[in-house]
């Protein structure tokens, strides 16, 4: 028995080892926080149109009722990542029929509209959430944030920052094809 | 040289001292009477705490007791040890000291680079001089094109161009935008252009950098600047089979080595990695070490003749000063070499193959490299 | 060809290394005393290698060698010299040099000051501090060489962090090192004991010097850091429960332990197979430390930026190190005979209270530490932990234990008599729960464990001072037999006393700086007043000052308190150019009552564009933390003067044997 | 190729990472109602910021900690209880914003594990001590004459040994 009991300061090292192993895996982001919106309704939130752009603006009930989910993208023009995501949204809409929202997160409406000028405009509505309450109901921790929602208004999936690169991108439209967008489309 | 003096240095120095124990070794372990010595000051001890009245005279009795039962074990002990008294084993001493500085010294080749001097910055005032020099330059540059109307495209490519170099990109972006919003518009602007706005943005191909790649394309479809960055642009909508293809394409145009293929190559088994395993090759005797950076063949690539003979030039004999200094760089003399050839500078070319083939002397004898230098000592 | 030589010093080191990792060994266990001895040679030259190492790194940092890409990174041709100096170990490749270099230090110091330890327990320990070194240089050398060239060298580098540009935390990394590495010669005695199969008192007096001057700088280290935190990041805080902070404080709960617990080992030959644990546990737990800094497996505010590769070797070393004492120590422990007898009322049961209590404390703080990554593990859920917890879970078991202190010493060893102790510190209980009733009458909505802990800081500096008064007799003998008595106490005696006293001012500092603090942050324009604390602060204005690398924004505060004149002010917003950020110099007004803090900062709001927001507290009582600190590291020095530690070292071969009446010290 | 490796070498190179904790609270934020702004000083000290390293959002300059600063205060103002604050940042924000961990199943080891560790030890001492109690000295109070004579001569010797 004590001779057991002198193997558990080894033991639990062991343990810490271990655990320490694992927390040194590649894919894990010690800082990246998982939604608490999975599975739920989308939060509430009524967005006016943003200045200067000729669509129109977003609220919870624009998230359901359509035909098939849609992609709610959080997005500034300060923000550089959205910049290199933006080519792969449009390529969403474009080539996959894919239906996309936009949440314009803490931008001055000139420099938003200018940006979208500059880039072109994938979204079929924005909200423009100028004291960032939206963003906060969303439980967002930084721009970009990418939302699957199906059509009955559900929370299907959240990607944290630009969607790059080719897992990226799977798991979005992976997303997307849970939430009811047809299997050929993608 | 005064490196490879102070590190002998150090290196004798670390043997002999290794070497040192042998002239100092005593005959006998010291071992015996240092526990002993700690138990006699612990009885002094309860003797002083007895007199201070900080412990009874029954505390003291029987501390003291427990004291002396610990010097007689510790004697039982020491009877029972074994005391070494002859210095032997010399000979593995002598051996580590050999061995041990060589392995150290080893392991430095393997990761320091001995002909690198200390390049402190008091002494690099020139350099310094030189970098505000061409900051001024630029400036100058730049307020000369901007008060003339007629300003020469030359020198808005050159303002862009200096900019690139400093990195500062955003510059160097509003430097070719100009020139093109003149309508200026040959495909050589607007592929510098584009390259400016991709380096500016940390390297995203926005739709804006992605439009200027098209229109390069469109006049000249094999520039291999645009194609390049197509190829990134393609990867990063998430389109890796066309990224990879798009270069895959374009190498396998060409049926001899070009001094861009390299970092085509690379970028194209990158992507191939990701696509599961696809490689493209290179012309079989391009075999030899990295070329010029993508920056370089992009510029390159856009120049005009002459501006690319000028600008292959400056790089050259920015690569034979660096192998001055670091004159043990096989793939360095070869790329030397090879570019002397494409120079027409036959002579230079022969001494950079000499100059290889010294370096050659401990390669594999099937490595390809050697039958290169070979070719190139004879004139081919 | 200054880097290049440091570079060679440093292989040449582990070469060094890896001879004194085997051949002293080899020889302690075959008898061969030239073996055993080559450690003393190996020992000091491997130091000798890397001090040179350091040196040439240093030197590239001060004349700004930017060929080498660690000064390039981390160093700027504009940073004062001071701090060029610093930068040398403000990088990870600079710190791991710097670790290494005082790893060898100790090493060497166990060569040339413990001439009276015995030849082969000496060759083991030295061999166990190589297997250190030869795991940590190849470290350095494969993964994090500090010497890397870079060709073209740039122009300028891109600067040091610019909070670090601050005297505080230049200092504080050596510190913190030489108590965390310093536990490592500890760790080697521990295991050199265990393979050598003898723990004993005499063992535990050879270990003593080394385990306190360890200690020493680590509790000097800690209290720099969080001295620097306090006036550095401007709003007053002075301890975050930060994983980064709590993973050096975690060693030093358990080296405290070991202090105490190697005390009995020394007196009564108890508890052996406890304090081999504890030594290898301290060590252990620095090691750790070392591994979540570098490796980024927690977030914190702290963390050296994250390398999973990095992580992974040094959990590769940790594995061998710790796993392999651990190991070695469930084999071997058994062996051990057991010590001396003592009764429940005794010193040693109040040492194993006081270790039983340390201990817990550390085993929460790692536990809360590394709970979020144990439950990610687990279930993938992310939780915090945070200073909430720590304080509910800490403080109550700091409570008993800061009771404990204030008894213990009072409890002769084996047998104590309780009635006796009761009936002395009847007067210390009788005005503690006099000052607790008071504390509580004050603040009848405080926080219980504040009020609580006032009162107990007062039982164990009265307890301090009283147990000091008892040995000199004080007012029981004639003044000039309590005088001689006093300078007769051994040092050792007053270091514990002085430390006790520490613990106890740094206790008033903590709970005075919580529960009594005022605040006040407004929107500025000069002209303004603001009062707090019996003191009224004018604003008169912010005006632009050029220091050597950053522009600063000076704000001038006068202080008058019931309208005269107390002093000015001077709080800085500085603004660092190359490294693109700004920190805040708050300035500060020290009194014995607290301090009044003053700092500033451009206002957030667009609305109040043109106005300062300033932030003024006054902090009571908040420097005795700090002078806490100050009087437990010099009491850990005082005892390391004793001269009972010297015994048997060849200096006193004049003088061999202690007289046994009195010697006049 | 070689100016651009170590453009990214410096780019990646790893320096210390410290937040500039320098804004914390500010005088637009504080509420007019004493009792409602120490509430909500002592519950933003235990509210985790999202985007920093591990700050609360009492201490961080963080812009989405001063949003949530202002949105924990205007709840207050609506009369919501502390309960009720918490649980609108968890809502959105899950657990990971409490730094203080709430008292769940999940949670269940970290807050007993003290209480346990201390039971345990305490526990383990109180039995030792017991059987220590138990126990007479082994050996005699006193040194026998043979070992008194044997003492003799370590302390003899024992004035040579150090003599080095």
């Amino acid at each position: 028995m004590r001779r057991f009991l002198l193997f558990i300061p080894f033991l639990i090292a062991v343990a810490i080892g271990g655990f320490s192993l694992w927390g040194l895996r590649a894919d894990r982001d010690p800082s990246e926080i998982p939604s608490v919106l999975i599975s739920k309704p989308a939060p509430q939130f009524d967005l006016s149109p943003l200045e200067g752009v000729p669509v129109p603006g977003l609220s919870t009930a624009n998230l359901s009722g359509g035909d098939g989910p849609v992609l709610v993208n959080v997005f500034a023009s300060w923000c550089v990542p959205c910049k290199a995501e933006h080519a792969v949204l449009t390529r969403f809409v474009n080539t996959n029929g894919v239906t996309l929202f936009g949440i314009n997160y803490k931008d001055k409406p000139k420099e938003a509209s200018a940006w979208l000028d500059n880039l072109g405009n994938p979204y079929e509505r924005i909200g423009s959430d100028l004291d960032g309450r939206a963003g906060i109901e969303w439980g967002i921790s930084g721009v970009p944030e990418t939302f699957v929602i199906n059509s009955e208004g559900i929370v299907i999936y959240r990607h944290v920052g630009p969607v790059l690169g080719t897992k990226a991108q799977k798991q979005v439209l992976e997303a997307l094809v849970q939430a009811g967008l047809p299997q050929e489309s993608i | 040289m005064i490196f490879w003096f102070v590190g002998g240095v150090l290196i004798m120095a670390t043997t002999i001292i290794l070497l040192s124990p042998i002239y100092r070794a005593r005959a006998t372990a010291q071992q015996a009477g240092l526990a002993q010595a700690v138990f006699v000051d612990q009885l002094s001890e309860v003797d002083r705490d007895e007199f201070r009245g900080i412990i009874s005279g029954e505390e003291a009795a029987s501390a003291r007791i427990e004291v002396k039962r610990r010097m007689l074990n510790e004697s039982k002990r020491e009877a029972a040890q074994r005391v070494p008294t002859a210095v032997t084993g010399r000979w593995l001493l002598v051996a580590l000291a050999i061995i041990a500085p060589a392995l150290g010294l080893g392991g430095y080749t393997m990761l320091g680079s001995p002909q690198l001097p200390s390049i402190p910055l008091a002494e690099r005032q020139a350099e310094r001089d030189e970098a505000i020099q061409v900051a001024n330059l630029a400036e100058r540059l730049k307020n000369q094109l901007l008060s003339d109307e007629n300003s020469p495209a030359d020198g808005w490519v050159l303002l862009g161009q200096t900019y690139m170099r400093m990195s500062r990109f955003s510059d160097a972006t509003w430097a070719f935008g100009t020139l093109i919003n003149r309508g200026d518009v040959s495909p050589v602007f607007y592929a510098m252009y584009a390259e400016s706005m991709i380096a500016a943005d940390d390297g995203i191909v926005t739709p804006k950098a992605a439009a200027a790649l098209d229109h390069v394309l469109e006049s000249d479809p094999l520039n291999v600047a645009a194609i390049y960055y197509k190829s990134i642009e393609f990867d990063q909508v998430g389109d890796t089979r066309a990224a990879f293809e798009i270069l895959r394409d374009r190498i396998e145009l060409e049926n001899a080595f070009q001094p861009w293929m390299e970092t085509l190559v690379a970028h194209a088994n990158w992507l191939g990695e990701k696509l599961g395993g696809e490689r493209v090759t290179l012309p079989a005797e391009s075999a030899i070490a990295p070329g010029p950076s993508a920056a370089d063949v992009a510029a390159a690539g856009e120049m005009s003749e002459e501006d690319r003979q000028a600008f292959v030039r400056s790089m050259v004999e920015r690569l034979a000063d660096q192998l001055a200094e670091a004159p043990d760089d096989l793939d360095g003399w070869l790329r030397l070499a090879r570019a002397y050839s494409v120079l027409g500078e036959a002579q230079k070319a022969q001494n950079a193959f000499g100059q290889a083939e010294r370096l050659s002397k401990t390669l594999s004898p099937d490595d390809p490299r050697r039958q290169v230098i070979e070719a190139g000592l004879q004139g081919n | 060809m200054i880097p290049e030589l440091g570079n060679l010093a440093l292989t040449l080191a582990l070469a060094v290394a890896v001879v004194q990792s085997f051949l002293p060994m080899l020889g302690a266990s075959r008898g061969n005393i030239l073996w055993m001895r080559s450690a003393l040679t190996t020992s000091s030259l491997q130091f000798v290698l890397i001090a040179l190492s350091f040196s040439a790194l240093m030197r590239s940092f001060i004349v700004s060698d930017f060929s080498v890409v660690n000064v390039a990174s981390n160093s700027h041709s504009l940073k004062p010299l001071l701090f060029k100096i610093a930068g040398t170990w403000g990088s990870h490749e600079g710190s791991l040099l710097l670790w290494v270099l005082i790893l060898a230090a100790f090493g060497a110091s166990v060569t040339w000051f413990g001439a009276n330890i015995p030849d082969t327990l000496r060759a083991r320990t030295l061999s166990v501090q190589a297997w250190i070194s030869v795991g940590f240089l190849s470290f350095l050398l494969l993964t994090s060489n500090p010497f890397e060239r870079v060709f073209p060298a740039p122009l300028d580098g891109n600067g040091l962090n610019p909070l670090l540009q601050d005297f505080g935390l230049a200092l504080h990394p050596p510190f913190l090192y030489l108590g965390y590495v310093g536990f490592s010669i500890v760790y080697s005695f521990a295991v050199a004991a265990l393979i050598e199969g003898r723990i004993d008192p005499a063992w535990a007096r050879w270990v003593r010097p080394w385990t306190l001057a360890a200690w020493v700088c680590l509790t000097i280290g800690i209290a720099l850091g969080s001295w620097w935190a306090y006036y550095e990041l401007g709003w007053g805080g002075w301890w975050f429960w930060d994983p980064v902070e709590n993973v050096s404080f975690i060693p030093w709960l358990v080296g405290t332990a070991l202090l105490h617990s190697a005390i009995v080992v020394e007196k009564r030959g108890a508890f052996k197979s406890w304090t081999v644990l504890l030594a290898i546990l301290t060590f252990a737990m620095s090691l750790l430390g070392t591994f979540i800094v570098r490796s980024g497996v927690l977030t914190s505010v702290h963390a050296f930026a994250t390398d999973p590769e990095r992580g992974l070797y040094i959990l590769a070393l940790l594995g061998i190190t710790i796993g392999g004492s651990l190991a070695l120590y469930a084999v071997r422990a058994p062996a051990m005979e057991a010590g001396g007898l003592y009764r429940p009322i005794s010193r040693e049961s109040g040492l194993l209270v006081n270790n039983l209590l340390l201990t817990t404390a550390a085993a929460t703080v790692l536990f809360g530490t590394l709970y979020p990554l144990l439950l990610e593990a687990v279930t993938g859920d992310k939780i915090s932990v945070g200073p909430p917890f720590f304080n509910a879970s800490f403080v109550p078991l700091m409570l008993p234990l800061i009771i404990i202190a204030g008894v213990g010493p009072f409890l002769s060893w084996k047998r104590a008599d309780l009635g006796g102790i009761v009936d002395r510190l009847k007067w210390a209980a009788g005005i503690t729960a006099v000052v607790l009733l008071i504390t509580w009458y004050l603040n009848t909505d405080g926080p219980v464990l504040g009020i609580v802990s006032f009162g107990f800081a007062i039982w164990l500096l009265l307890t301090t001072i009283q147990e000091w008064a008892w040995r000199v007799k004080l007012f029981k003998a004639p003044i000039s037999e309590s005088m001689r008595r006093a300078r007769n106490l051994p040092r050792s005696s007053y270091g514990m006393a002085l430390a006790h006293a520490g613990i106890a001012i740094a206790i008033l500092g903590f709970v005075g700086s919580t529960m009594w603090k005022s605040e006040s942050v407004t929107f500025a324009t000069p002209g303004d007043q603001v009062e707090i604390a019996g003191y009224e602060l004018t604003f008169i204005g912010a005006e632009t000052v050029l220091g050597p690398n950053y522009t600063s924004r000076q704000g001038t505060l006068q202080v008058t308190r019931d309208g005269k004149p107390v002093t000015e002010l001077y709080p800085e917003r500085r603004n660092y150019a190359v490294a693109g950020s700004s920190t805040t110099e708050s300035a500060i007004l020290s009194t014995i009552r607290g301090d009044l803090y003053t700092s500033i900062s451009e206002p957030a709001a667009e609305s109040a564009e043109g106005k300062w927001t300033l932030r003024i507290l006054f902090e009571p009582l908040v420097g005795l933390i700090w002078l806490g600190a100050f009087m437990l590291s010099l009491g850990g020095i005082l005892s390391l003067t004793d001269r009972r530690l010297r015994i048997g070292a060849p200096t006193r071969a004049q003088n061999p044997m202690p007289q046994p009446a009195f010697p006049a010290e | 190729m070689k100016h651009q490796r170590i453009r990214t070498a410096i780019a990646t190179l790893l320096i210390l990472v410290i937040p500039i904790l320098a804004s914390a609270v500010e005088p637009d934020e504080i509420l007019d109602d004493p009792v409602l702004e120490e509430r909500a000083r002592e519950i933003s000290a235990e509210v985790r910021c999202v985007v920093c390293q591990n700050e609360s959002i009492d201490s961080s300059n963080a812009d989405i900690a001063r949003d949530l600063r202002i949105l924990v205060r205007e709840r207050l103002v609506a009369g919501d209880s502390d309960e009720e604050v918490f649980e609108f940042l968890v809502a959105r924000y899950g657990d990971y914003v409490l730094f203080r961990p709430p008292w769940k199943a999940e949670t269940y080891i970290l807050w007993l594990t003290p209480f346990v560790i201390l039971g345990i030890g305490g526990l383990s001492i109180l039995v030792m001590l017991m059987k220590l109690r138990s126990k007479k000295p082994a050996a005699g109070e006193r040194l026998n004459e043979d070992e008194e004579v044997a003492l003799d001569e370590i302390l003899k010797d024992g004035k040579k040994g150090t003599q080095l």
